[in-house]
């Protein structure tokens, strides 16, 4: 009989083998573990610190060897529980789930905002070993908070391009209208973006006005994380299989519910408000 | 099926991506004959906290702990999908037999075709009491909800009891018009690195192909013990599970977790191969080999 | 564990292997830490007929009809065992609570070091009736073999139940030693090819993994409800899911089903991967992760 | 999830492709099963015809094609409800079981009794194949009970020798004694054989005189098939799945059973009587 426990939906339990303190409060979380590191860019894992809820969480590095990683920003009660764990202590991990990023055309721009970065960067990765030249947007509120810059910068050296909110390191400003305006001065064939949903909704609304295609990885609230439960809905889809990326022919049809709501635990609307 | 045509006797489980309208719609246009709302109650429920379903040896075990935005909030989809011509069930439990009829009156004049009486979910019983255990309750809860439903009432029952048979006959003299066998069983999965239950409602319902044969087994007995249609559910995951299903006495089907491999084409791919197997074996309709399995 | 010391907390479970001293020897040699025997009645049986077993998805699917050669026919086979030195936990039913007590006397009479009440097995309920449904007729069952008994008393319990707690109770109250949780899930497999059931005696007994996250369960639930010991029994295929049920509360384990893909030395590669897991995390003995899952 | 479906343990339901008459009242069933075509030369399975109880029976032909057989002799119930199928009915089937023939050494000596020729046909075509001469006794009551000759003959030629108690056909005697004075004109290496036990012990007993290793393929009452039951135990071993086939140092194990006793169905010892 097959060895269930090798099975993605299974509980698995692994050691963390590091933890290091990112941006801001962030931390990124180490671990090995094979699965995983056979994931492909835009996928994520449901990681459990025993001592709170289960979430969601993008692999933000793919190691061949086994080593992988996830970018936890403390927002709330159980990534507060992960951002406070240490090399040793063990986590829950199921996964990973979901479709990820598919690489298209020649000329990408990436536009990455707050964690979302986590997930891009993978992308970047794969698409710079495919010898495709990304150019990728880094946005945040401020300098401080902008995540993986040297990491960022030293695989895409100046085509990292980054933005704050008040200014504090490059551009001035949101991330889509930097998008617009980089739009302007090269023709980009595929736009990558996974951040707050207001940016990526932002950045579809300008592509689409240049006709550009896109996949944006979103976010919706993630139970079961196998297709199961319906928790995760977005129109007809289910964020947890059916996404989390996204692309613009599917965006375009949940457009009534794309940067506007989304459903809480309970299923009820609630309006999308980062 | 209890009065109901549908297209195929195939269905989601209830719970199963049926919390919204666009969700339930795309299951419709998987195939499925008619479509089964997640459970609704009166009231919100956010549900249990997350881990919420682990997968196990032969299936998966889950304590979603009902989340809904409760029937009220959900008259709006259900009147969205009558008006796209999709046939709903829907789903619903309370917390007390008053709270039945008042759920079952809101959702039945919503318009939906059929309301299944959930009696039997196993991961809310500390806070509710699992109602289907008893025969007497069983039958208090049918009566009272058959007072106010104005479309066919389905009462689906738990495999976690003694006896099926005896609360199958509880609802059929409560008025009930079907049985939908089975919800999940109640189980749980421990691990040995963490040394703690992995789902944090500590217990879950098994569902997927290790339920199947105490599920067959249930329509089975009940299929002996009452004269109303039986709804077959639990671990089916082809057409030769589901014909498995009819033959034992089953009028239709519900499908829940075999969902994660097959999505949502999952309904029409059933569907077909139930009709195909007819075809081969020279039979006319679903209703001709129902419990035909007994016969041998 | 109820009073006997064992080198290690497993044991084959019954009805598996169990009908004769040279295969219960080698059982013994493949590393359990003692063995228990096919369930004895008073008069021989010969069983149901083929097929008996069938797997399906995540387990097996048997109604053997608990053949045996009756147990006065077996002492000379527990004397043998006794010889050899291997520990000998005698399983057995009755017919009647007259049936249960005369059988414990013969095979106590034998020289066993436990007895283990089957009041359970869900093949032969409409000859005889389950017993283990029923807590008035448990503790009967079980005062009745304590009376005669020489040895300790484990009673085995069917998890086919609304309440496995009451029963474990019921088992208490009437003296048991110990609690054998859990035997098979009642269960069908259907083909749909012949259109039958493919059992002759239609239903039978889920074992295996699938059967795993009820069993686990019981076992939990049990150890919340009785102050005696508990074996586990059901699914365990692996050191891992032995040590799960040891953290659920078990003080031993029964392996069944797992013997199939295993053969004889799968008793001693569970012992000694509890073994190891007992020293890698920190832990001396068994009884120090007994249960240790509630705490969390 | 895996198929069990595919799985030996499971039933399978197949169609018997044709049924032909054989010596005596004996038939072979035909039919095409995947999982039956991989099997080897001594393994069994357990076949089942619905209208009574499924039976073991030796794999008597193995086609690469997929195409297999069993030959049945009608003893009592279950066997003569298969003799009685044709063509195109439904069996249920499981397996296959056991652990078959291991071919060794260069000079084999087969040692057919009845339907113990069903398996030895296998393994005799398997020897051939490898460039193996072996010799083949096969053994009867009379003439007309000789199974598959036919076959065999094209298969072995003049190293196909028949005996039958009666002297109807070839060597007049017990296929032991006919063995024996085999044994002391040419010098065998290894003895296979299948048949009534008290011939087998028979061939045993000259084989163990002469210091020949020796592969027996046993029969006690199948129920589960797959070691879990105990139904089928021969001493410390399960003639189901650590069988059917012993060898000569088993054979020394369990000297007190073989040829001498078996377990009836409730596990009584009764005595060993064909
Ligand atoms: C596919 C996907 C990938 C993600 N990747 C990352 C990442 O790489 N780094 C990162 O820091 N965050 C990521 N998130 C977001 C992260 O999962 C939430 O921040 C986290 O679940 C909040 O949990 P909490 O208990 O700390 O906060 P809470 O206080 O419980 O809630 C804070 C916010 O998080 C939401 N949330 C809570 N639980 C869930 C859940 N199970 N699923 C989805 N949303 C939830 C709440 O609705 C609320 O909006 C990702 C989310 C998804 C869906
Ligand atoms: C490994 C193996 C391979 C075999 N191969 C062949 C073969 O190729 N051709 C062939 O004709 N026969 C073969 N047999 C014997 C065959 O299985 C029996 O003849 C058959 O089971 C008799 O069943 P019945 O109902 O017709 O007879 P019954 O009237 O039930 O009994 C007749 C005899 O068969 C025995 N028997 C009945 N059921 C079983 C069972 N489940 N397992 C073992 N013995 C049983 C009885 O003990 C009795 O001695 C084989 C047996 C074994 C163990
Ligand atoms: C994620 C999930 C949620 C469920 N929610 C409900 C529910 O709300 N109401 C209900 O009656 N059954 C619920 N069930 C049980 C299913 O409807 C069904 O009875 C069970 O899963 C067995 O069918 P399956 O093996 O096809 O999944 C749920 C099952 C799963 C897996
Ligand atoms: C072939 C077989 C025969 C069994 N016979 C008995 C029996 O005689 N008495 C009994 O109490 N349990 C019997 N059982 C049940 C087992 O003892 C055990 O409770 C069950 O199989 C679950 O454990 P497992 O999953 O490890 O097999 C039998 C199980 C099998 C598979
Ligand atoms: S989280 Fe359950 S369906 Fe997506
Ligand atoms: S027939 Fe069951 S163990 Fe061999």
């Amino acid at each position: 009989m097959s060895d269930w426990r090798t099975e993605a939906e299974a509980m698995r339990v692994v050691r963390l083998t590091k933890v290091k303190e990112e941006a801001g409060d962030m931390r990124s979380l180490h671990f090995a573990d094979e699965r995983c590191s056979e994931g492909v860019p835009g996928q994520y894992v449901m990681i459990w610190n025993p001592a709170a809820e289960e979430v969601p969480m993008s692999l933000a590095s793919i190691g061949e060897d086994g080593n992988v990683s996830v970018v936890v920003r403390p927002v709330g009660e159980s990534t507060e529980a992960l951002c406070g764990m240490s090399a040793g202590d063990k986590i829950g991990l199921r996964g990973p789930f979901g479709n990820g990023y598919v690489v298209q055309g020649s000329s990408p721009l990436l536009v990455a905002g707050g964690t979302g970065a986590a997930s891009l960067r993978p992308l970047a990765e794969e698409m710079v070993a495919e010898g495709l030249k990304p150019t990728f947007i880094l946005g945040a509120r401020s300098k401080d908070q902008l995540l993986m810059t040297e990491s960022l910068v030293s695989l895409l050296g100046e085509n990292l391009l980054t933005t704050t909110d008040d200014g504090s390191h490059g551009y001035r400003g949101y991330a889509s209208t930097y998008a617009d305006q980089l739009m302007k001065e090269k023709k980009y064939d595929m736009i990558y973006t996974c951040g707050p949903e207001i940016m990526m909704a932002a950045v579809f609304q300008v592509a689409e006005e240049r006709g550009i295609p896109m996949q944006a990885s979103l976010d919706r609230y993630i139970k079961c994380a196998v297709g199961l439960c319906g928790s995760c809905g977005l129109g007809p889809y289910r964020v947890c299989k059916d996404g989390p990326v996204f692309s613009s022919e599917q965006l375009r049809e949940v457009r009534n519910e794309f940067g506007k709501s989304r459903m809480d635990p309970s299923g009820r609307a609630i309006k999308v408000d980062h | 099926m209890a009065g109901l045509e549908l297209r195929n006797p195939t269905m989601n489980a209830a719970g199963v991506l049926g919390i919204s309208a666009p969700l339930l719609k795309r299951i419709y246009e998987g195939g499925a004959g008619a479509v089964v709302t997640k459970s609704l109650g009166g009231p919100q429920r956010m549900g249990h906290s997350n881990p919420t379903l682990v997968s196990v040896e032969g299936g998966a075990l889950n304590a979603m702990g009902l989340p809904n935005p409760g029937a009220e909030y959900f008259v709006e989809m259900i009147r969205e999908l009558k008006g796209d011509g999709v046939p709903v069930v829907a789903s619903f439990f309370g917390g007390s037999i008053e709270e039945f009829r008042d759920v079952a009156l809101v959702l039945s004049e919503a318009g939906v075709d059929a309301l299944e009486v959930n009696v039997s979910c196993p991961n809310v019983a500390e806070e509710m009491g699992m109602l289907g255990a008893d025969p007497m309750n069983t039958e208090k809860v049918t009566e009272a909800v058959k007072e106010v439903a104005k479309s066919p009432v389905i009462v689906k029952l738990s495999p976690n009891v003694t006896d099926i048979c005896e609360i199958a006959r509880a609802a059929e003299r409560g008025g009930a018009d079907a049985i939908t066998a089975v919800n999940t069983l109640k189980g749980l999965a421990v691990d040995a690195d963490l040394r703690r239950p992995i789902l944090t409602n500590v217990t879950g319902g098994l569902s997927g192909p290790a339920l199947k044969p105490v599920a067959l087994r249930c329509v089975w007995e009940i299929y002996e013990a009452v004269e109303i249609p039986i709804i077959g559910c639990g671990g089916i995951s082809n057409w030769r599970d589901a014909v498995e299903y009819l033959l034992s006495g089953a009028t239709a089907v519900e499908i829940g977790t075999a969902a994660m491999d097959g999505g949502f084409d999952i309904y029409g791919k059933i569907a077909e191969g139930i009709r195909e197997y007819l075809v081969e074996n020279g039979f006319k309709e679903v209703k001709d080999i129902v419990g035909l399995a007994h016969g041998g």
